[in-house]
This record gives C-alpha cells, sequence and structure tokens, in this order.
C-alpha cells in the first residue's frame, strides 16, 4: 500500500515537473519573443516554398495523386505541416538532453528526484504543443489563400486520432536516439536514428512525392517508418474522404508502432543513463 | 633575438595579406580535424539531388513549355538553385557566427590588440569557402551528370565563372552586414535578424532556388527583383542549361530595361549589389566595433 | 553519517587523437569512430583514468569536511559519487544509511548537491525568485512551505534585495549565491559543497564560509563535505580535512593533527636589501636548511624576497641572519611560520622544493 | 630577449614619455545597464570613477580590488579596448583618447580566462605560430622567438601538445607567452592566477617576476589576491567601487592600518633577569636590551620572558606600531646584544585587512 502511495506521489512530482519546465520553456519564450517571431516565420517560409514548388509542377504532378484528391498542391502542403510537428517530436529529446548537458544543466536535473524525466517530457510538451499551433496557423493561411480540396465529408476524428499516434511513434523514435547521446556519446552535432529516419522519411515515405514512383527496391524501405503510414491514412481521410475501413491496417499499425517505440526508447534511454553515470557521468567537465 | 629593429613599422598591405592567409591555413587546420564530418554534407548532397530527381520523373523529359527560357532539364535548373546556395553558403553564413564566436570566447580584445586591420579575420574567412563551399559544388555538379541525368551546356563557362565571382563577392557583403549587426544592434543570440530575413525568408522564397521566379505573383517578383541571388540564378540558368534562351527576358529587372539583355542586366544589377554591399559591410562593421568600444562590449568577459 | 569503503573510481579515457580529438567529431564520422570502439576490444582508445583510488572514510554527523587537493585530484569525483550523480567503478559507499549505488534516489532525497565550478547550469529566463520557486517545485516541496522556505534561504545568502533580477545580472558571486541557495531549500542531513568560494573575492568568500559554519553547520545541524584548494579555508572552518592528491587519500585528520606531519618543518620568509647573486648556494650549505627560493623584485637595489624551508632540529634562524649580515644584506623583514596546511600538502606531494 | 626598439613612427609622433609609461587623469566610465525584466529600464553603473594613475617604466604596478570594483574595465580603458567617458592622459605616449589604435597594437593582455585565445584545433606551437603573424612578427624571427618563449614558459616538451590536454597552469603560461610574442613593453595581467591550484599560482608569480626583470616588461597585473599583490608588485592601488581607496607599496598601505601588532621572537643567549625573583634593578643587562628596544621607532610595549636563565632560554614579545620598521632594527640590535634568534612569529597584518580598514566592509556575518 505504501509502495502505490510512494508512485502516487511520484507521479504526482513527475507531474508538476513537467510543468515547472512548460513554465520555463514558457519565460524563455518570453525572454526572447523575437526568436517566437522568427520561428514561426521559418516555417511559413518553409511551407511557402513547397507550395510554390507544387505549384510549380502541379500541371505534371496531379495525375500522381489522383488517388489522394487529385491535388499535388494539397498533397504536399498536408504533408510538410504533419511532418514537422513529427519531426519536432522526432528531435526534442535529443536536443533537449544535448543543451541541457552543455549548459551543465542536465546534471543538476540529475539532483532532482525526477528532474530528468520531467526536463524531456516537459519540453517535448512545450515543444509539441508549440509547433502544432504553428502548423495549424500555416496549414490555415495557406487555405485561406490559395484553398485547399479538403474533402467534405472526411473522417476528421480519425484523421485527429492518427495524428497522435503518429506524434508518439515519432517521439518513441526520439526517445531512441536521445539514448545514443550516452552510450554512442554522440555530444555533438546529431543524432544517428533521427538523422536516418529524416533522410529516409523525406525520400521514402511518400511526403513529397507519391510511394509509387519510387524505384521499386527501395519501396519496402518505406514500410520500416510510421510516416509513411500516418501520411497515406491522414490524406486519404482529409482529401479523399476515405472510409474508416481503407486505413484501419495502417492505424492499427501506427498504434503497435507507437507503444512499442515509446516501450523501447524509454528502456533505452533509462539504460544509457545508467551506463553514463557509471562511467564518465552526465556532466560536460569531467 | 636580433637587436637590430625591423624596418616594418606599420602594417604594410603585404604583411596585413600575410595575416589573411594564416586565418586561411588555420581554417584549414580546422576544416582537417573535422575531416570525417566532410561525409555529412556529401550524404546531404546526395539526398538532396536524390529528392529533387524523383520530383523531377513527375514531371518527365519532355518540360521544355515548364521550363521556358531555361531549357528542358528540371533537374539541371534545380541543381543550378543549389550549387549557388552552396557556394555562397559560407560567406553569408559564417562571418556572423565568427564574430559572435570571437565575442563568446573572448579574442575580439585580443585581434584589437595586434596591429593586424580588424577586418582581416573576416576576410580570412574567404578562404573557409574555399575549402568547404567549392567541393560541394563540384560533388552536385559530379552526381547531378553520373546518376541523376543532369546535363550542363559547356559554351559559356568564362561567363558562368565571372557570375559565381559576383554573387560570391555580393554575398561576402550581406555576410559582413549581417556580421556587424552583432555589435551595432547587439543581437547577441544564435540567430540573426538581417541574415535571417535576406537569406532565410526573401531568397528562400522568392529569388528562385526550387522554382522560375515567373511562378510568384508580381509583388514577389519585384521583391525577388531586389535580391542579387534572383540574378545569379537567372544568368547561371541560362548560360549552363542545355537550350537555354538568353534572349527573352524574364525578370521583371529585364523587361524594365528592354535595350540590354538580360544577362547583361543580371550582370549590371550583380555588380551594383557587390558596389552596394561591400562598402556598406565594411562601414557597418567598423561603427560596431567602434560603438562596442564605448558600451563595453568587445567581449563577453568585463 | 557517510561511510565509504575501499571507494574507486576510473574514467573512461577521453581519445587522445592529434588529429580530431572527441571534441572536434560530430555527425557520421563520430559515430562510425564509437562504434568501432564500442565493437572492438583491441580499440587503440587511451588508456582509462583511475580518479579515485581505494578511498576509506567516514564523516559524522553535524561535521564540516573538508576535501584539499589540487586541480584533478579527485575532489569533485569523490562528491558527485556520494551524490549519486556517479557510479564507483568497485567500493561501497553509504550517505545517512541509504547505499549510493542501490539506492541512488533515497540518497538524493538526503543530499543537497551545490557546486560552482565553471558555468553553474542556472535557468537564464528566471530570475532569482522565479528560479528557486522552480528548484522548489522540482524538489517537491509543497506550495504552502515553499514560500516561507524561500524568503528564509534568500535571506540567509543575503540576495533579498535581487530577487527581481535575472541570471545574466547576477554578478559572479550572486550566481554562486543562488546556487547555494538552491541547496538550501531542502534540509537534507548532508550538504556537498563543491568548491564554493572559488573565484570568489574576500567578501563574498567570508560570507559563504559565514554561511556554511553558522547556518549549515551550526543551526541546521546538516553534515557539510567541502571541496576547496583554498587553504585558509579549511583551516577557518573545517573540522576535519581529508587531503586528495591523484585519487589518493593521503592525509585524514584535523587540521591540527594534520599541520603536526609537518612539525618538524619551519618556513622563514625574509625580505632583504643588498642582495646578490650566489647567495642562495651559501644559504642552502646552512646546517638545517632544505632549500630556499628567491624572487628578486628589483635588481639595481638588489631588493629581494627569500623563502628559506629549514627543519625545526639542528640549526637555527640566527645562523641565516648572521650569515646574511657578513654579507652585508640588509634584512627588512622577516617572519617565520609554524607550518600550514599548505605545507603539509607540500610535504606531502613533494609539489614545492623541484 | 630584449625589447624591440622604439618603433619608428612611435618616436615621430609622440616623444618618448619621460612622465611614465602609464599616465592617466581621472578615468571615468559609466556603464548604462538594460535591466530587463516586466518593464526594461536602463539604469547607470560607474564602473571607474576618477581614476588617476602613473606607471613608470620597469614597475609591477598591482590594481587590487574584490570582484566588480572596475578593475577589468580600467585595464581596457588603457589598453584602448574601452571608451573613457572622461578623463585624460597617455599609454606609451599616445593619448588614450584619440589615439587608442596606436596603443592597442603596442600592448599585450593576458584575460583572466587562459582559454581566451587559445585555439583548440591548434596545438601548443601552432597557437604561437598564429599569434605570430597576428602580431606581424617578419618570417625569419618567428621559430626563433617561438622557441625562445616556449623555452621561457617552459612548455618546450609539450609544444605539440593539444591546448585541452595541459593544465590550467600550463595554459595560462601559454596565454602569456602568446601574449610575449609581440614584445610589447607594456603587459596587462588581468588575475593571471585566478583558478589556478597553489603550485600553479606560484609558478606563474615566479614566471611574472623574471620577464619583468629579465625582459624589463612593465607590468600592470589585477588581482584579488592580496599576498599576489604584495609578493609582485612594486606598488599597489586598492579599487573598490571604481574609486582609487589607496595607494602605495605593500608597506605604506599595511601602515594604513591602525592597531598594534605583535613581534614574538624565540632566542637564547637573552640576558636572564627580569624573569627571576628579584626586582628589576637598572643595572641588569636584560633591562638594557629592554629599553633600549623600547626606544626603537614606533615600539608601543616591550615584554621579555627568560624562562631558561643558564642559557638565556625564552621570549620577547615586541608591540609595535610599525611591523616592518620594528624588525628590520629590533634583528641586528638583538645580534649586537649577542643573544641567538630561533625563531620570528609576527602577526603581521596582510593585505586582506587593509582591504578591510579601507573599503569598511567587515566581515559578511
Amino acid at each position: 500500500m505504501t509502495r502505490h502511495a510512494g508512485a502516487a506521489a511520484g507521479f504526482g512530482a513527475l507531474l508538476r515537473g513537467i510543468g515547472s519546465f512548460v513554465w520555463l520553456e514558457y519565460k524563455a519564450l518570453l525572454y526572447y519573443p523575437a526568436s517566437f517571431f522568427m520561428t514561426v516565420l521559418q516555417s511559413v517560409i518553409n511551407m511557402g516554398i513547397w507550395f510554390f514548388l507544387s505549384l510549380f509542377i502541379s500541371g505534371y504532378a496531379d495525375r500522381y495523386v489522383a488517388s489522394f484528391g487529385g491535388s499535388y498542391v494539397a498533397y504536399v502542403v498536408l504533408g510538410v505541416a504533419f511532418h514537422e510537428v513529427a519531426r519536432t517530436a522526432l528531435k526534442s529529446p535529443f536536443l533537449s538532453i544535448q543543451t541541457a548537458f552543455w549548459e551543465k544543466r542536465l546534471e543538476t536535473y540529475r539532483i532532482f528526484p525526477q528532474g530528468f524525466w520531467a526536463y524531456v517530457l516537459g519540453r517535448f510538451l512545450w515543444q509539441l504543443l508549440f509547433a502544432l499551433v504553428v502548423q495549424t496557423v500555416v496549414l490555415a493561411l495557406i487555405a485561406g489563400l490559395a484553398g485547399l480540396n479538403f474533402h467534405p465529408e472526411a473522417n476528421v476524428g480519425l484523421a485527429l486520432l492518427t495524428y497522435l499516434l503518429f506524434i508518439l511513434s515519432a517521439f518513441g523514435l526520439g526517445l531512441l536516439g536521445a539514448s545514443t547521446f550516452f552510450f554512442l556519446e554522440v555530444k555533438r552535432g546529431v543524432e544517428p536514428v533521427g538523422w536516418i529516419v529524416d533522410y529516409a522519411v523525406r525520400l521514402t515515405s511518400g511526403l513529397y512525392y507519391p510511394v509509387t514512383i519510387i524505384p521499386a527496391f527501395i519501396r519496402p524501405l518505406s514500410r520500416a517508418f510510421p510516416h509513411t503510414y500516418a501520411f497515406r491514412a491522414m490524406r486519404l481521410l482529409l482529401l479523399q474522404g476515405a472510409a474508416w475501413q481503407t486505413v484501419a491496417a495502417d492505424v492499427i499499425t501506427l498504434a503497435v508502432y507507437a507503444a512499442v517505440a515509446i516501450a523501447i526508447g524509454f528502456y533505452l534511454l533509462r539504460w544509457s543513463l545508467a551506463r553514463a553515470e557509471a562511467g564518465n557521468g552526465v556532466s560536460a567537465v569531467v | 633575438m636580433k637587436g637590430k629593429a625591423p624596418a616594418v613599422t606599420s602594417k604594410t598591405v603585404l604583411t596585413q595579406l600575410a595575416s589573411v592567409w594564416t586565418f586561411g591555413i588555420r581554417e584549414f587546420r580546422m576544416w582537417r580535424s573535422y575531416r570525417m564530418n566532410q561525409l555529412m554534407w556529401i550524404c546531404d548532397i546526395l539526398m538532396s539531388s536524390f529528392l529533387f530527381f524523383m520530383i523531377g520523373r513527375m514531371v518527365g523529359d519532355q518540360s521544355a513549355e515548364l521550363l521556358g527560357v531555361y531549357g528542358a532539364n528540371y533537374i539541371t535548373f534545380i541543381l543550378i538553385g543549389m550549387g549557388v546556395n552552396y557556394l555562397i553558403a559560407t560567406n553569408l553564413h559564417d562571418p556572423f557566427a565568427r564574430i559572435s564566436r570571437v565575442y563568446w570566447d573572448g579574442t575580439m580584445d585580443l585581434y584589437l590588440l595586434s596591429p593586424m586591420s580588424i577586418y582581416t579575420p573576416l576576410v580570412g574567412l574567404m578562404a573557409r569557402s574555399v575549402i568547404d563551399d567549392y567541393p560541394r559544388v563540384f560533388f552536385i555538379v559530379l552526381f547531378g551528370t553520373t546518376l541523376f541525368g543532369a546535363r550542363f551546356a559547356l559554351g559559356h563557362i568564362p561567363e558562368a565563372i565571372l557570375f559565381a565571382a559576383l554573387i560570391l563577392i555580393a554575398s561576402f557583403g550581406i555576410g559582413i552586414i549581417s556580421a556587424s549587426t552583432f555589435y551595432l544592434f547587439d543581437f547577441k543570440r544564435a540567430n540573426e535578424p538581417v541574415r535571417f530575413f535576406i537569406q532565410e525568408v526573401m531568397a528562400a522564397l522568392v529569388a528562385g532556388t526550387y522554382y522560375p521566379v515567373t511562378v510568384l505573383p508580381y509583388p514577389l517578383q519585384i521583391v525577388a527583383a531586389l535580391l542579387p541571388h534572383t540574378y545569379a540564378y537567372d544568368a547561371l540558368r541560362r548560360l549552363l542549361s542545355p537550350g537555354a534562351d538568353l534572349r527573352t527576358p524574364n525578370l521583371v529587372l529585364h523587361s524594365a530595361l528592354p535595350t540590354l539583355t538580360p544577362i547583361q542586366v543580371d550582370g549590371l544589377a550583380l555588380a551594383a549589389g557587390c558596389l552596394a554591399f561591400i562598402p556598406l559591410g565594411l562601414w557597418l562593421y567598423k561603427a560596431g566595433i567602434e560603438r562596442a568600444r564605448r558600451s563595453g562590449t568587445l567581449t563577453r568577459w568585463q | 553519517m557517510i561511510e565509504i569503503r575501499g571507494l574507486s573510481k576510473q574514467y573512461r579515457g577521453a581519445p587522445s587523437d592529434p588529429q580530431g580529438t572527441w571534441i572536434s567529431s560530430w555527425g557520421l564520422g563520430l559515430w562510425l569512430r564509437n562504434v568501432f570502439h564500442a565493437v572492438s576490444l583491441s580499440a587503440s582508445r587511451s588508456p582509462p583514468v583511475l580518479a579515485l583510488d581505494d578511498i576509506s572514510l567516514s564523516i559524522g554527523r553535524g561535521e564540516i569536511f573538508g576535501l584539499l587537493g589540487p586541480n584533478g585530484a579527485g575532489k569533485t569525483t569523490l562528491i558527485k559519487i556520494l551524490a549519486a550523480l556517479l557510479k564507483p567503478t568497485s567500493g561501497t559507499a553509504s550517505v545517512d544509511g541509504w547505499d549510493v549505488v542501490s539506492h541512488p534516489e533515497r540518497v538524493k532525497r538526503s543530499v543537497s548537491y551545490v557546486s560552482t565550478t565553471g558555468w553553474m547550469g542556472l535557468e537564464w529566463p528566471f530570475n532569482v525568485d522565479e528560479s528557486l520557486r522552480f528548484y522548489s517545485r522540482l524538489y517537491g516541496i509543497p506550495r504552502s512551505q515553499a514560500r516561507r522556505r524561500i524568503e528564509e534561504v534568500l535571506e540567509t545568502v543575503d540576495l533579498g534585495g535581487h530577487r527581481g533580477k535575472v541570471v545574466s545580472q547576477l554578478s559572479h558571486g550572486m550566481r554562486q549565491r543562488l546556487v547555494l541557495a538552491r541547496g538550501l531549500l531542502v534540509r537534507t542531513p548532508v550538504v556537498f559543497l563543491d568548491e564554493p568560494t572559488v573565484g570568489l573575492d574576500p567578501v563574498n568568500a567570508r560570507h559563504i564560509r559565514g554561511i556554511t559554519k553558522s547556518r549549515l553547520s551550526g543551526a541546521r545541524r546538516q553534515t557539510v563535505v567541502l571541496t576547496t584548494h583554498n587553504i585558509q579555508e579549511v583551516e577557518e572552518i573545517c573540522h576535519r580535512v581529508g587531503i586528495l592528491h591523484k585519487g589518493r587519500l593521503i592525509a585524514l585528520g584535523t587540521p591540527a593533527e594534520l599541520r603536526s606531519l609537518a612539525q618538524d618543518r619551519l618556513v622563514s620568509d625574509l625580505r632583504v636589501r643588498n642582495y646578490a647573486p650566489g647567495l642562495n648556494a651559501d644559504l642552502e650549505a646552512l646546517p638545517g636548511v632544505l632549500g630556499v627560493s628567491c624572487t628578486v623584485k628589483d635588481e639595481a637595489g638588489g631588493a629581494a624576497s627569500l623563502r628559506i624551508h629549514r627543519r625545526r632540529a639542528g640549526g637555527s634562524i640566527s645562523d641565516v641572519l648572521r650569515l646574511l649580515r657578513a654579507r652585508r644584506v640588509e634584512v627588512s623583514f622577516a617572519a617565520q611560520s609554524e607550518p600550514n596546511l599548505e605545507d603539509v600538502f607540500l610535504e606531502l606531494t613533494g609539489a614545492n622544493l623541484r | 630577449m630584449r625589447r624591440r626598439a622604439p618603433k619608428d613612427d612611435a618616436t615621430r609622433e609622440a616623444a618618448s614619455p619621460p612622465e611614465g609609461i602609464i599616465d592617466v587623469r581621472g578615468l571615468t566610465k559609466v556603464f548604462r545597464v538594460k535591466e530587463k525584466g516586466q518593464r526594461t529600464a536602463v539604469r547607470s553603473f560607474r564602473a571607474v570613477d576618477d581614476v588617476s594613475l602613473r606607471v613608470g617604466r620597469g614597475e609591477i604596478l598591482g590594481v587590487l580590488g574584490p570582484n566588480g570594483a572596475g578593475k577589468t574595465t580600467l585595464i581596457k580603458m588603457l589598453c584602448g579596448l574601452l571608451v573613457p567617458d572622461r578623463g585624460a592622459g597617455t599609454v606609451l605616449g599616445f593619448d588614450v583618447l584619440h589615439r587608442a589604435a596606436a596603443i592597442r597594437s603596442r600592448v599585450s593582455l593576458v584575460a583572466p580566462t587562459a582559454d581566451i585565445g587559445t585555439d583548440n584545433n591548434l596545438t601548443v606551437r601552432e597557437n604561437l605560430q598564429f599569434w605570430a603573424a597576428v602580431y606581424g612578427i617578419p618570417r625569419r624571427e618567428k621559430k626563433q622567438r617561438i622557441d625562445e618563449l616556449l623555452v621561457l614558459v617552459d612548455l618546450k616538451d609539450r609544444e605539440d601538445t593539444w591546448p585541452m590536454n595541459i593544465s590550467a597552469g600550463m595554459r595560462q603560461r601559454l596565454a602569456i607567452a602568446r601574449s610575449l610574442l609581440a614584445e610589447n613593453e607594456l603587459l596587462f595581467l588581468d588575475e593571471p592566477t585566478v583558478k589556478l591550484d597553489p603550485d600553479g599560482a606560484r609558478r606563474i608569480r615566479e614566471f611574472v617576476l623574471r620577464i619583468n626583470r629579465e625582459d624589463r616588461v612593465t607590468i600592470l597585473l589585477t588581482t584579488h589576491l592580496m599576498y599576489e599583490a604584495e609578493e609582485l608588485c612594486s606598488r599597489i592601488i586598492v579599487l573598490d567601487g571604481g574609486r582609487i581607496v589607496a595607494q602605495g607599496t605593500a608597506q605604506e598601505l599595511k601602515r594604513l592600518v591602525r592597531g598594534e601588532r605583535i613581534i614574538e621572537i624565540f632566542a637564547s643567549g637573552l640576558p636572564a633577569g627580569t624573569a627571576s625573583a628579584d626586582a628589576p634593578s637598572a643595572d641588569a643587562p636584560s633591562a638594557d636590551i629592554e629599553s633600549s628596544i623600547r626606544l626603537l621607532p614606533s615600539v608601543l610595549e616591550v615584554e621579555l620572558d627568560v624562562w631558561d636563565g643558564a642559557v638565556g632560554q625564552g621570549r620577547l614579545l615586541v608591540k609595535t606600531a610599525d611591523v616592518d620598521r620594528t624588525t628590520a632594527l629590533l634583528l641586528p640590535l638583538l645580534q649586537d646584544a649577542g643573544a641567538r634568534v630561533e625563531g620570528v612569529r609576527s602577526g603581521e597584518p596582510n593585505l586582506e585587512d587593509v582591504f578591510f580598514t579601507l573599503t569598511g566592509r567587515g566581515l559578511a556575518k
């Protein structure tokens, strides 16, 4: 019984810790409002580039996306918006650990019983909310200015569920990547998991062009990443107005992917952290 | 030590050049100790080229109608755009980053406490683009032609080199302006607004790296006319793409100056950019240093 | 309170490859190299570093224990192990009855760890007050108590007047006090202070020493372990001292006990005029003189400072003075000091008298 | 090593300064600090306030003060890295306000963190090569000068090591070697021993004295360590809150501390008498030595305590207002009287006491 009470108290402490880190990120944003503005602008520009590029070649490309509503512009814009959020989730854990490590805050957080996990989760939560808001605004902007042919009977609820599972899968991969910070000692630059996923996703998951035009020998690679299932399901649901039966397999795959990736990622990160403390520690100076 | 006083008292142009050379050597050593990292950008070039190769597959081989004056090969069109971006990356990005670094690690004080010109550390950076950027341009051409079916016209190589030099100088001017904001306006964060707006916002969106400027709404085309990038992309694509048209006007400024050929207009616009940005950059940089000398913000430590 | 038995810590050596140290690689090159090191047993990693070598020690409740040693002696490593931030390679350690390896979470609840070396890991968007509120939440201090405790520690470290300042506006000394305040928020049985006064001017340093002595050890009855390479600090506030050198505990005892280790030594400081080269050799030839170090300040006037290390038995300062008088060297000042901990340290490690 | 001969344009543009290498009056610097908070406010902060000082050729001047006293700000103004708000004067004969660039190219600075100016991508020797080019040292002199400096700072055997693999003390010496490359006659050392362990700090101090003595480098150094200033500096100025609160030699400053100090001397061969049961008589030799000590300047009180009359073993306590002067005279006097001094201990005031006396800031309890 005491064990349960202890676990509950620990969980409560973790939640308060997460809240504190969200507060910290919020203060950081107020401290440098310019960087907030620049981040938003960057997202708008990135979307703008892909919008104009897809507009430029839409005359040629529309026929390749006939099964997704037939508009290449809508196809790309939707993909980019969703991908940016997933990318945030993918990169967040590693970047959080890296930043805190070099600012010598990581060790400080280890002083507190739940500090490390509160930090990783709190920062992830903040960045996710931030990215969601920004990408929604950007999407609304494009839809308002140029018009996107959303299907009038789209199953929005299922699309949102898919989106959530997609983000969770990416976060699981992110935790996996973050663990390389300690056990592969990737202290600078980028980590391999996120890097490989990012590259492979851009090339094979159907983000910028349908999977069908990829050479057959590369195509199997696309099945290894949650993005492929998520992009297909969300585009079918929102642009084609597909029934839930069409995307059920994708959604279930995503759910399994999310559960497995988060479990493995969490376990590996915990293990690598323990390994680091048995070795050279988690501070920048030894 | 020799007792005889050296004849050289104030630094001559030659000794200033020697310091520039030393900065270049140092850049090379740094590059060399990070040499494994070169693998990363080779992967990067391969990935980007492959990405646009795939997008190009949707366009197909018969894209003369799409590209208009820029010939008929979409991957060539893209690779020239990316190549120019790689070529000017160091010049645009590193001056600010380097000034920021010498501020944070305190070396700016020591640089000033020497007979060296205040511009030497910046000019030394140009060496970085020789070892860091030029090979990228080479690799993107190599991969493009061998793997992704890009074709280049070889009839105007000297003119193309001239245009490459012009955009290098102009971008260096923008780089110095960006660096001078560090001291002039106390932009001490990683992101610097001047470069951000010129490069990441305006140039990225409207100069036409991935699509011709003509696809943009007309007001954005006017914005594009203000950027040196636009003219570099235009001229280099016309000069290097097979089947390109050297005569038909394409940009806003081309139509405004109908008596000159588009290439001539591009050249004039780029030269004007160099003449405007370099002196402005040097002046702002000096003003920034003087301002920091008054406010005591040359380096982090006080 | 703290029990340490046979504690050792070995760091994996950082590769010191002359072309591209670990810090200079990132991305693909770094991954490949690290994977290679991970799978290859014969990889040419640099040898491991033994940071702590078989340390045994026990520290009682309410004690102020000083860990003295030069840079790189292993002081910080020991403290980090005791704070459960690092696991030992072998040996055991327990803090307040909890083993640091098997119960790190309990140990973390029993200790405050204050490290002020280098960049202190403060939160730049927060001001002093917000920082302490942030830390009190991470410590899980109930909201109802947090306010009172924050006021209390602000008063202790004398930052009450600066509560609205963000980190970038604080001076170095204030930042150090803010880190100390973080450690004081919880009333743990043990407090670790890692170089609490390094780089501070005497006023700030004394303030922190005062807090350590009167507040932590005195009023709050906390056990304090502090590391320092400042000898006066140890003599001033520590009940007991351990001297670490190259990872080994080479001496342990009260400051007075340790001083007695160098009991047979005396150090005489003389300031002279008309110093002439060659005097050193003659002085060293005197009975009981172990060594003479001399710094000449003004060659023309022959003004110099002499530091003479002597054995207590055999010879006396008179011999020195007589020799100087014979050489017409004018003594403007003479002082003889009892060995202090610095001399003990130098005696034990042989780091002076090269 | 020999200083380079005065540079041509230096001699042409400014008559060689007879009044001192540094001669400044009324230097003042006010910083405007942005208070970023709920509302951004600008607060001004007087970092250096009306400082006048003069440094002669070959001198080591110490600037002593707590953190934030304005030491670094003062140095930066003297280097030409910071424009003073008010004040005038010359450094190396150049006007501090209008010829800052000329000053900058002729002085050297070692910053408090040794890592400033040390590039981790270059080895020890390559670092010096890099800076040699920055300082415009002719190619043919470069190698020889670097070799000499490496020997001087005792880093010859580490010349191919990466800076991060040598100790903090060695990096500090590398920084000093870097500053000596330019062979400037004026060197600013900003807290040269901060963050070093005692042994490392001692080596730096010995080294500072050596370059001052052998290379005739004029040095201005800042520190907040009292004994360091005392050991190194021919003159010390004490800075607090941007103002000079005292200046003089270490001895002069110590004299400022009011209150008595005690010199304790253990000796044999002292004339017995006082300690014996007999009433002190005028003809006893002990009374004689006591009274003659009492006649020495600054002596306030004398107490002789002989516990072994046979060999005259005992202790002499002298209370004085000026330890140095008394000691200087006391020791020969005792020797003349045939006493064999075995030990001297003096409660000498250190500069820390001076500092507290001057700034009126006691211990923060």
